[in-house]
């Protein structure tokens, strides 16, 4: 897994590509991690280049969305999700949990 | 176990219990995924049924010991493709473990048990055996009838 | 030209497409002027498509922008300018008025 | 006027005096612009020249008045591309016009005048002659050096 992130006005965009699994999710969790050190709540990831999520990935959405939302601070946003992972976050009942916006600038341009 | 199917093409593989090898074994299952010409959301969900069973015996079974190996076995007949995998580590009862609910509120929400979930609904079959011989987990995915 | 626009959070994204001459400049202008009437200045206009921009075009970049800038209000940012087009942004003093960003996400990201 | 060019390659088209025929003297342009192998920026400089001269003959000329119309002349020589416009309404002193000041902060930029600077920077030889039988501009981009 690769990973990449940019910082915008009003949210910061992260950009995972390869598989998110339990080899490589603590990087995942990483680079949200430091989003957040910086004060930055509001994250848009870009799923476009994500070919795999297992169960680990999800873990770290899920606890950063949990620490996002907290006090009203911010939230995750999902964009440009391939269908199987799609249909991976609806299995997991995360398709409540996340707004999934159908590109990048409309994720980025919500915040 | 079905013995009644016939196996057309086994492969097996062997690989450390360690998540590093996650990627490797992924490989291995899309090839032999693709081989049985699973569509692509066949490829995937065995992939992924396969990844969650084989992250529970790296931390689960041999308890991130960095010792174990997982067996893993191929078989594509003309109606299925089987996964099989051997640990010899830890054994336990997957009746046990409740599903999550995936319909409670995000603070009310853990973060553990979506592994099992995506093995039960994302495979046609699943079969646990446990003995004093290893622990080997049966994942079985239907193929699509063949094109006449 | 054909024109179609998107709101955003934080601003509105304007999308010309084709020529924009003395023939269809009116139709642009009346584009911007559409987001500026509910009160928008925040505008980034994404000029991907755009295949020319005449004196009359960059007439109403400039007058959108007088118009945008007024009170701080806001500012029109222009995105993923094609080559002729930023040379004729550069020979016409433009390139020192507006913000010109290589992407839309990075305009849309910026306001 | 040059005299000396011999012209290898003549096109001639009338359009009517309205921004409605910008779109197609572009066309007319471009193809005459390929034709004498301009590269994308000289193609594109030549084709933004006639749209902001034949914009200002409509606007400026004859004065948005819808009865004229625009003679256009490509001529392809050996060492340039040569466009004629030909119209009939107010002739204009285009030495009295001054450059705009591009280096003006933006309140005090004025939204006119860069039509001109666009033909004058952007074409290698620019001349215009009025008369009574009408108005003359002729607009030259030289050609690469043809290859050997
Ligand atoms: N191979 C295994 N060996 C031992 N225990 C297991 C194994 N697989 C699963 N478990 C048990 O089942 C639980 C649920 O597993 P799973 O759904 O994958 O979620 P997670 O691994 O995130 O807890 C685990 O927490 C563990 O207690
Ligand atoms: N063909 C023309 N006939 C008469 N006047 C012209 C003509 N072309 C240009 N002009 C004059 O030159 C001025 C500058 O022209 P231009 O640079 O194209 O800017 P604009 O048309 O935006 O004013 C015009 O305002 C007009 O007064």
């Amino acid at each position: 897994m690769q990973i990449t992130s940019a910082q915008y006005k009003h949210c910061d965009l992260v950009k995972p590509s390869g598989r998110i699994d339990s080899a490589t999710a603590p990087q995942f969790a990483e680079a949200l991690d430091q989003i957040m050190a910086k004060g930055q709540y509001k994250i848009a990831i870009d799923f476009s280049q994500v070919e795999f999520i297992s169960s680990a990935g999800l873990r770290v959405l899920i606890n950063t969305q949990k620490l996002c939302k907290r006090y009203n601070r911010g939230e995750v946003a999902l964009a440009s999700v391939p269908e199987n992972i799609l249909s991976a976050l609806e299995l997991a009942g995360f398709t409540t949990l996340f707004k999934i916006y159908e590109d990048v600038l409309t994720a980025v341009g919500s915040f | 176990m079905e013995v009644s199917r016939k196996p057309l093409i086994v492969h097996t593989a062997v690989f450390p219990a360690r998540y590093e090898s996650l990627a490797s074994i992924s490989q291995f299952i899309r090839q032999a995924a693709a081989q049985a010409e699973l569509d692509s959301t066949g490829v995937y969900r065995v992939d992924s049924a396969v990844d969650e069973a084989c992250s529970n015996i790296i931390e689960h079974a041999y308890g991130n010991r960095v010792t174990g190996n997982i067996e893993c076995t191929c078989q594509i007949d003309d109606t299925a493709l089987t996964i099989i995998l051997r640990d010899y580590g830890r054994p336990f009862n997957p009746n046990a473990i409740p599903e999550p609910d995936v319909t409670a509120p995000l603070e009310e929400r853990t973060d553990h048990g979506l592994g099992l979930l995506f093995i039960r609904k994302w495979m046609d079959e699943v079969h646990y055996e446990f003995s004093e011989q290893g622990n080997t987990l049966t994942l079985v995915k239907y193929r699509k009838p063949p094109k006449q």
